[in-house]
């Protein structure tokens, strides 16, 4: 076979169909059908924080008290039904979606891009630099992240950029040591080395070689970890260190109304589904995208 | 006209383990003519692999001259580096941890072309990368597939054209066919005598099967425990192996055929810990022969017969 | 290992803390405290030293046992954390107890019955165990089993009894990734040579789970239990406030909200020294799970 | 008096004004408990009676000791270790103490102890307030102590039953143990306190006060964050008594035969303080205009069930010399006062306040700013840091109750005297003359007169609103229908040691 | 039930691997005999469908996504298709054993050496915990291993030393067949002769039949007494070593020979077999072979060959020797 000569011209050869990574991967993600569920809800929240304002007004909908309303079940009209403001809870939990989605991504994102520098330095130069950063990496670590989380919105005072912070910084040294560890499996194939051998430089190496191939499970310890700091923030919300009233958070609608549990539990019930619903989307995806990008099941 | 294109001189790699120093390569000695192919042989852990690395300084000698073309590599820059990688190249041993697996076959022997600005043109650079895949006889089909795709055998010809596709004249062979099936393993042996008689290039061949380096070195030099015990033509080796290591590294080897069974020496223990080694005969454990000066001094690499080196107290002569 | 983190931690969070805005030495006083009297105090206690000085001291103090009195109500902080982390400790114990109790055979029965209703059924169970914030899993517990069933009591901290919903309600969160690990680390044991090997001795399947696959499934097992008891000490914080266990994890709540800094640098502490305690005897049970490792400390 | 807690109490409109106990028809199967539990909604702060200022320490304080004097539940001072007092000069108090009261480690009380635990108090900076007016302490024999006060002070002998005023046994206040296992004299004797869990006390069988012997041998105070939770505690039986029944479960006590609700009104007025020193606040237009701007209402629906009573100034309606001021809801009203003011587009400004109830006052109030267009920011602190930092003044706004001794005078000289600024004069306000209206109605021996000057006074106040006041509510009590004894003043639950079963 | 003198007798053994990507068709239509102390030897490329064979007779093949489709194995003259989990139990080990290609993986990590090969023993053989721990001792000091090193845990042994102990608990209860699948691959030359030595002593010392896994012919030599060529998940030559070394029968076993370097002959040229195993989810209708020989002729293509026998040892399935026993092979000439 090897030595037959195909004679297609070149730009045939070049026509050649490349099926993509992506394509690849999205082939395998399909396959999992809980994942794409998790991604259809994701979709459908990402939507809902989208499409936000064409469902109800911020200012009047979610933010406006009308006592009379108060605490009315789930109906026609209040799809979740009404808080102790009498606003509607539909309306907060979507505008919730929001507020819970951006602090996910932003204090995801912090912790990925220094988590992620501090890790890729460790993990590619290695030896004193490495044994420094993850030193003292571990010092953050002796701290359960949401416990530090919580000193440091105690510390700095509860906003939700604070929170964002809070939680990135928290999540640092986690996103440093899986970047770490993933640079280092592949930092010793011997590709890497092929690359040194026809001239690449440390930086073509680090961004074609070393970072593509470490990125699936950064990705999905990312999206594993949008799922923890969305928790993470209702919970220091619940505390009453998260996101201030009258913004509608998941968490603080939760804490906010659990005196009613008892008579009007959906009150405590649609926040806390919308948390628990979103979450496990996230954890699906990233249940799904570790399968899909896991070389060994290929 | 044999001209020496690479030579070796009091090469030496260690490395810091939490347990000492480990001499993965010390202090050896080897040149190879141009257009010849020197196969590098010993067991596993000898220090083949990192005198392949050290050679294209993928790894920094502890000391040593490794001169290529009358330059000492380690005193080049990076510059000087890059360029000289244009002509020096290596094959690995794993076809399957060798190859990016996000790039295809194209981009794959493309990457030293593009890095290298041998051809800008992407067109040409692309009718370059056909003509390396005819070369090493990859189908043309196989172009955009990914190397997770590929057998083996197809792999490893991935590697080669890769490693030809720069001005290559030297190459690192480390252990190309071990780990293919035996019927594989004879298509890419073909392949590598093929472009090495084409393309007037220069090997070192490593590997640990001394029936593969029979049939396709020059020279052989036999490494154990980071040390050369012997170093001949591959003619005088396999005819008159003097060495007590090399003589039943022969004899070990199971031989496909009813005829001429020859009767095996069976050495004692294993390959012992390159750790801090004693200074004496590191084979010296292992060794029927082996007397009291053995175990006391380390024997030089002699030459005892014209162009036979071997270090060993017993047979010296 | 252990004291220069500790190091780190102190030093961390004094740090944190220092931020925080407020006057202490008027906190102390209260109110009435003339301009004179909150200087002198001031001076007296150093707080106008640099944060570096008062962190010296503060671990001088530290290291003599002294975590400083509590500015809220003058009693010792040492005293006070005396006095409620053995609740804490109780809790979060008998929450890893009861996940591992859960978790390790669910797991191994999930893996030897890969795809069967029972694994799927598992895998769903665990993933919404991740997903359920705890402080939303004890409301919900809270209106079954208080409410609704009056099986256990919904607070306090009487016998065994009322220990039983906050347990689980920590225990939960713990139980899906410690059945995960398990799983997935059992699935990998079970594709190993060694196993055949077993098998091909004639060690009968029940035989073959327990003596050899189990052993070597809980290596990467117990590093998640380690791992999760940091986030059961986090989750301790919610679940103490949930159920009005008065361990240090309300307790640093309460003072953070009063900034009541020597208590909350005392529990997190605590919470730190704790979690680095545990995750040593995690490395220790690693010696005698994994002999490899055993060699490595000698 | 005191600040009043935020708690979970709401109350329907008081019915009447007599302690009213919605009594079940059916009688509860009898449990013979020789054992109460009353649930609290957050832990004591401190043993010592003068070491803390808040109504949860101050019901231990209560059983642990006694105080000169005491109210009774129809909130009249009544002798508890005095024996009898008179009045030589108008500043003057000579005050005779029972003989023979034993503290419980059984040294006999004199006047020694007497002097000293009300010098200390006026040392302590949780309730130096207390004792404020008393210039000094005199022993007159082993049981006679003279006290002195600053100028004619009428409702002097108010003090006096403050925890504040405590009578602690001198030697052991000297001997160190601060307060781990305090001694005192009163009806109970300290057991063990389990931070952040409960205190737990004993019967003292060698009281003093036959008549007034605890009824129970033991009284568990446990601590329950959580309001539902203290409700489940109470229908489960876990707990006997809910001190601070949330108001939303009321319903759920009547409805259940086995426990019975308790009712009184208080004489708590919650209210809004805007810090008069600070800008905004520090035009009148613009206070006024919050007063308008704020829907009470609302505010009574969400936090007391709308069950309470709209206040209407600075006092609860039964205070001597009360008059109600005219605030109606009117946004409209309180835009054009801001435009006036020069406020025309509003302004950001910060609510402080604290506990779960409070917030959601004040986030009505943050709903109700933002229609007349201003920007509210809402920020929690716990309680004991709340009052602390509110009185340095930070604060540009603030939420609190106040609960009154029947004197309007307690209410009116720490809230709104200049003197008590940095005290609990939470809205700053310095008036020359209100501050002159305030004085001359505490000196005026005239009943009348007296009230004709409150007229006055609350329609000035009111006119300068310092503070919006929102509205006054009841204490509300759970407790089981087995329950003997239980009492409620206007300030919660009362005699505590005459509950049993 | 027919008594022969065959301990291992395999017939028409299909099986398949039922996978997302497709069926794996690994094994079709084996024939297997071995007799009683005897060694077969079974060469194959990778992918052959070896290790399939050998865990079958164990009831080893992994289910899902293995399915054994039909077949009979007779192994000691028990039927083992109709065996159940337990009776498996205890052939397993004292009937036959088997010894896994990689030492590295193939010796439970946590578990001390000397236990493991006390496991087998105290399984089948009524002893004390005591007892079978002596046998261990024995065992190991039996595959020269010091016995005093019973209490140690594999990761400190060498690859040798722990092939030497994966041996001593595959012989532990002298099983009548040794399944051996590719024992020595993963070792250096000096070492594999050290461990083929061994296993020589000890075949000859238990009487053993053996079933000798490899795709090194070389190593054929060394201790079979027949040989079975496995391609595409048939046995397309067998014969004993005389047969196969003397007189190659099949083009691809000829490929075979040709593609192994000679240490006698350096400068004869490797003539490789072309191109690759087919695809075993695609397997062609014909001979599987048929795309890389050399011989190949049109019925290739579409019939699979038949058994031709040239003598009781000797088979091969091949359409070379349909019409012409005589034909003769000539390194691919036609
Ligand atoms: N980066 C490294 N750090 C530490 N030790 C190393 C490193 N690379 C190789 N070694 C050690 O150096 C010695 C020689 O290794 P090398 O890879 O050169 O052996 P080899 O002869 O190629 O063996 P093989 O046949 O197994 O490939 C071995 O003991 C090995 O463990
Ligand atoms: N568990 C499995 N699931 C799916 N396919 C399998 C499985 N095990 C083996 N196969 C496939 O069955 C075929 C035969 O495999 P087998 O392991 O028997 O080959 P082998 O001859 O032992 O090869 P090697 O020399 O590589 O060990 C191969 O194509 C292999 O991919
Ligand atoms: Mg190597
Ligand atoms: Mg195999």
């Amino acid at each position: 076979m090897s030595q037959k000569h195909e004679n297609e011209n070149i730009k045939g050869i070049m026509d050649i169909k490349k099926r993509s990574q992506w394509a690849d991967i999205w082939h395998h993600f399909k396959k999992n059908k809980a994942a794409i569920v998790g991604m259809m809800l994701i979709v459908l929240f990402v939507c809902l924080a989208l499409f936000a304002p064409l469902i109800g007004d911020y200012q009047d909908d979610a933010l406006k008290m009308n006592i009379r309303e108060r605490l009315q079940s789930p109906s026609a009209d209040h799809w979740f039904g009404t808080d102790e403001f009498g606003r509607d809870i539909f309306i907060r939990i979507v505008y919730g979606t929001r507020i819970s989605l951006f602090v996910g991504i932003i204090s995801v994102s912090i912790a990925l891009s220094i988590g992620g520098f501090l890790g890729s330095i460790a993990g590619y130069y290695g030896g004193k630099i490495d044994n420094a950063i993850m030193r003292v990496l571990d010092v953050i670590l002796a701290i359960p992240a949401i416990l530090l989380a919580i000193t440091i919105v105690a510390a700095l005072g509860a906003s939700i950029i604070n929170l964002m912070i809070a939680i990135g910084i928290a999540n640092i040294p986690g996103f440093a040591r899986v970047v770490r560890a993933a640079i280092l499996s592949v930092k010793d194939q011997e590709y890497i080395e092929a690359a040194k051998a026809i001239g690449a430089k440390d930086h073509t190496i680090i961004l074609k070689h070393v970072l593509p191939n470490s990125m699936a499970p950064i990705i999905v310890f990312s999206t594993l970890k949008v799922a923890t700091a969305i928790m993470a923030t209702a919970s220091l919300s619940f505390i009453g260190l998260g996101v201030q009233p009258p913004t509608p958070e998941w968490g603080s609608m939760l804490a906010g109304g659990r005196a009613y549990i008892r008579d009007y539990m959906y009150i405590v019930l649609y926040p806390g589904l919308a948390i628990v619903l979103s979450v496990l989307s996230l954890n699906l995806i990233g249940d799904g995208l570790r399968d899909a990008l896991d070389p060994k099941l290929k | 006209m044999s001209e020496i294109i690479l030579e070796v001189k009091n090469l030496k790699k260690y490395f810091d383990t939490p347990r000492g120093k480990l001499h993965a390569v010390d202090d050896i000695n080897f040149s190879i003519e141009k257009g010849k192919t020197l196969g590098l042989v010993g067991e596993s852990g000898c220090g083949k692999s990192t005198t392949g690395r050290v050679i294209l300084r993928l790894l920094n000698a502890t000391d040593g001259e490794i001169i290529y073309k009358g330059r000492d590599i380690r005193n080049l820059s990076k510059n000087e580096m890059r360029e000289l990688r244009k002509e020096i190249q290596i094959i690995f041993q794993d076809p399957f941890s060798s190859l990016d697996p996000r790039m295809t076959v194209s981009e794959i022997i493309e990457e030293p072309i593009k890095l290298n600005k041998l051809i800008v043109d992407k067109e040409k650079r692309f009718e370059r990368v056909v003509e390396l895949m005819d070369l090493v006889g990859l189908s043309r089909r196989l172009i955009n597939t990914y190397p997770h795709e590929l057998d083996g055998g197809r792999r490893q010809r991935i590697g080669i054209a890769r490693a030809l596709a720069l001005n290559t004249k030297f190459i690192v062979c480390d252990e190309p066919v071990s780990a293919l099936d035996v019927s594989i393993q004879a298509q890419i042996l073909n392949l590598l005598n093929e472009l090495q008689e084409k393309l007037k290039l220069t090997y070192i061949f490593i590997t640990h099967d001394l029936s593969v380096v029979n049939h396709f070195s020059d020279d052989i030099a036999v490494m154990y425990l980071g040390k050369l015990v012997e170093k001949a033509s591959s003619e005088d080796l396999f005819n008159n192996p003097i060495h007590p290591y090399t003589q039943a590294l022969l004899s070990a080897i199971p031989r496909a055929s009813l005829d001429n069974k020859n009767e095996k020496i069976i050495l004692k223990g294993e390959i012992t810990s390159p750790i801090n080694p004693k200074n004496n005969c590191r084979f010296a454990d292992r060794c029927n022969y082996a007397t009291d000066i053995c175990r006391e001094k380390e024997p030089e690499l002699e030459e005892v017969i014209p162009g036979h080196f071997v270090a060993c107290h017993i047979f010296k002569k | 290992m252990l004291i220069p983190v500790m190091l780190g931690v102190t030093f961390l969070v004094y740090f944190i803390i220092s931020l925080t805005p407020g006057d202490a030495a008027a906190m102390i006083l209260g109110n009435g405290a003339t301009e004179e009297s909150i200087k002198e105090l001031r001076e007296e206690m150093g707080f106008n030293d640099p944060t570096i000085v008062q962190y010296a001291n503060y671990m001088k103090d530290l290291l003599t046992g002294d975590m400083g009195t509590s500015y809220s109500t003058g009693k010792s902080v040492a005293g006070e954390i005396g006095q409620r982390f053995p609740n804490t400790f109780k809790l979060t114990f008998s929450a890893i107890f009861i996940a591992i109790l859960i978790s390790i055979p669910i797991g191994v029965i999930s893996a030897t019955k890969q795809y069967s209703i029972f694994d799927n059924a598992g895998m769903i169970f665990a993933l919404i165990g991740i997903s359920m914030p705890s402080f939303w899993t004890g409301l919900m517990l809270i209106i079954a089993f208080s409410l609704n069933l009056g099986w256990f009591p919904s607070s306090g901290m009487d016998g065994i009894r009322s220990l039983i919903l906050p347990a689980f309600t920590l225990a939960i969160a713990s139980t899906a990734s410690i059945t995960r690990t398990t799983r997935s680390s059992m699935l990998e044991v079970v594709r190993q040579d060694y196993i055949n090997t077993a098998k091909a001795k004639g060690v009968s399947k029940k035989d073959v789970i327990r003596k050899h696959a189990l052993r070597n499934a809980l290596i990467p097992a117990v590093t998640v239990i380690g791992l999760e008891f940091g986030i059961l000490l986090g989750g301790a914080v919610l679940t103490e406030t949930v159920f009005s266990w008065p361990g240090i994890g309300r307790l640093m709540v309460e003072s953070i909200q009063r900034k009541d800094t020597p208590m909350v640098l005392g529990c997190v502490i605590v919470f730190a020294v704790a979690f680095s305690v545990v995750n040593l005897i995690v490395d220790i049970l690693y010696a005698y799970i994994d002999p490899r490792i055993k060699a490595n400390y000698n | 008096s005191k600040p009043a807690e935020p708690t979970a109490t709401e109350e329907k409109p008081a019915a009447t004004e007599e302690k009213a106990a919605v009594s079940k028809a059916e009688e509860p199967k009898v449990e013979v408990k020789d054992e109460i539990a009353i649930a609290l909604d957050s832990d004591i702060t401190s043993l010592d009676p003068q070491g803390h200022n808040d109504t949860k320490s101050e019901a231990v304080s209560f059983l642990l000791f006694n105080r000169l004097f005491r109210l009774n539940t129809d909130f009249e001072v009544v002798p508890d270790l005095a024996e009898s007092w008179e009045q030589p000069s108008d500043t003057e108090w000579v005050i005779k103490i029972k003989e023979g009261v034993k503290f419980s480690d059984g040294t006999e009380m004199t006047s020694e102890d007497v002097k000293f635990s009300l010098e200390r108090s006026q040392g302590m900076p949780k309730v130096k307030h207390v004792l404020a007016e008393v210039e000094s302490i005199e022993i007159v024999d082993k049981y006679t102590v003279k006290l002195t006060t600053k100028s004619a002070f009428a409702p002097f002998l108010y003090s006096l039953v403050h925890a504040g005023a405590s009578i602690l046994p001198k030697a052991y206040v000297e001997s160190g143990d601060e307060f781990v296992n305090p001694i005192g004299s009163g009806p109970y004797t300290f057991v063990e306190w389990v931070s952040g869990d409960k205190v737990v006390l004993e019967k003292n069988e060698n009281y003093f006060d036959k008549e007034n012997m605890g009824q129970t041998s033991k009284i568990t105070f446990k601590v329950i964050p959580e309001g539902a939770s203290r409700t489940i505690a109470l229908e489960t039986g876990e707990v006997d008594v809910v001190q601070a029944l949330q108001t939303m479960d009321i319903n759920k006590i009547v409805d259940n035969d086995d426990l019975t609700l308790y009712e009184e009104p208080s004489t708590r007025v919650d209210f809004f303080a805007m810090n008069n020193e600070k800008a905004p606040f520090d035009n009148k237009l613009v206070r006024q205009a919050i007063n308008y701007a704020i829907d009470k209402e609302a505010i009574m629906i969400v936090a007391i069930d709308g069950a309470g009573t709209a206040a209407e100034s600075v006092l609860a309606p039964s205070m001597l010399g009360y008059k109600a001021a005219d605030y109606e809801f009117n946004p409209e009203k309180a835009k054009e006062l801001l435009a006036e003011a020069g406020y025309p587009d509003g302004f950001d400004m910060t609510i402080w306040t604290s506990g779960d109830d409070r917030k959601r006052i004040a986030e009505i109030i943050q709903s109700n700013l933002m229609e007349s267009g201003i920007n509210a920011t809402i920020e929690m602190y716990e309680w004991g840091t709340f009052i602390d930092v509110c009185m340095k003044g930070e604060e540009e706004s603030l939420i609190l109750g106040w609960t009154s001794n029947p004197d309007p005078d307690s209410t009116l000289t720490p809230l709104y005297y200049s003197e008590n600024i940095g005290g609990m004069n939470f809205s700053r306000i310095n008036n020359e003359k209100l501050d002159n209206l305030i004085v001359s109605a505490r000196e005026e021996l005239d009943l009348n007169k007296r009230i004709e000057i409150y007229n006055e006074l609350h329609e000035y106040i009111m006119d300068e609103a310092p503070i919006v006041p929102l509205f006054v509510k009841n204490n509300v009590v759970g407790a089981n229908a087995g329950l003997k004894g239980v009492e409620l003043s206007p300030q919660g639950l009362w005699n505590i040691e005459k509950i049993h079963y | 039930m027919i008594l022969n003198n065959n301990i291992l007798n395999i017939e028409d053994l299909v099986i398949r691997y039922v996978t997302e990507d497709g069926i794996v068709e690994a094994v079709n239509g084996v024939n297997i005999k071995i007799e009683k102390g005897k060694t077969l030897g079974l060469v194959g490329e990778t992918g052959a469908g070896k290790t399939t064979t050998a865990l079958s007779i164990l009831k080893l093949i992994p289910d899902p996504p293995g399915e054994v489709v039909k077949g009979n194995i007779l192994l000691d003259n028990i039927d083992i298709m109709k065996a159940n989990e337990s009776k498996m139990e205890k052939i397993r080990g004292e009937v036959v054993s088997m010894i896994f290609q990689d030492p590295m993986t193939a010796l439970n990590p946590v578990i001390t050496v000397g236990d493991q090969i006390a496991e087998a023993i105290f399984i089948h053989q009524k002893v004390t915990k005591k007892e079978a721990n002596n046998k261990a001792k024995e065992m190991l000091e039996m595959v020269g291993i010091p016995g005093n090193r019973l209490n140690e845990y594999p990761h400190q042994f060498s690859g040798g030393m722990k092939q030497r102990v994966v041996i001593a608990i595959a012989l532990s209860c002298s099983p009548k067949l040794l399944i051996a699948d590719e024992p020595t691959t993963a070792l250096d030359v000096t070492i594999q002769a050290q461990v083929l030595e061994l296993m020589r002593e000890l075949k000859k010392k238990f009487q053993m039949s053996m079933l000798m896994i490899t795709h090194d012919l070389g190593v054929v030599v060394e201790v079979c007494d027949d040989v079975a060529i496995m391609y595409a998940g048939r046995i397309i030559e067998q014969g004993t070593l005389e047969d196969i070394f003397r007189s190659t029968k099949h083009p691809y076993t000829e490929g075979l020979f040709n593609s192994i370097p000679n240490i006698e002959d350096r400068k004869a040229k490797l003539k490789p077999i072309r191109g690759l195993m087919s695809d075993p989810y695609d397997l062609p209708k014909g001979c599987a072979f048929c795309d890389r020989c050399d011989y190949q002729m049109e019925i290739c293509k579409t019939k699979k060959p038949e058994k031709v026998y040239f003598s009781d040892t000797h088979f091969v399935e091949c359409h070379l020797y349909n019409e012409n026993k005589d034909f003769k092979l000539n390194n691919g000439r036609k």
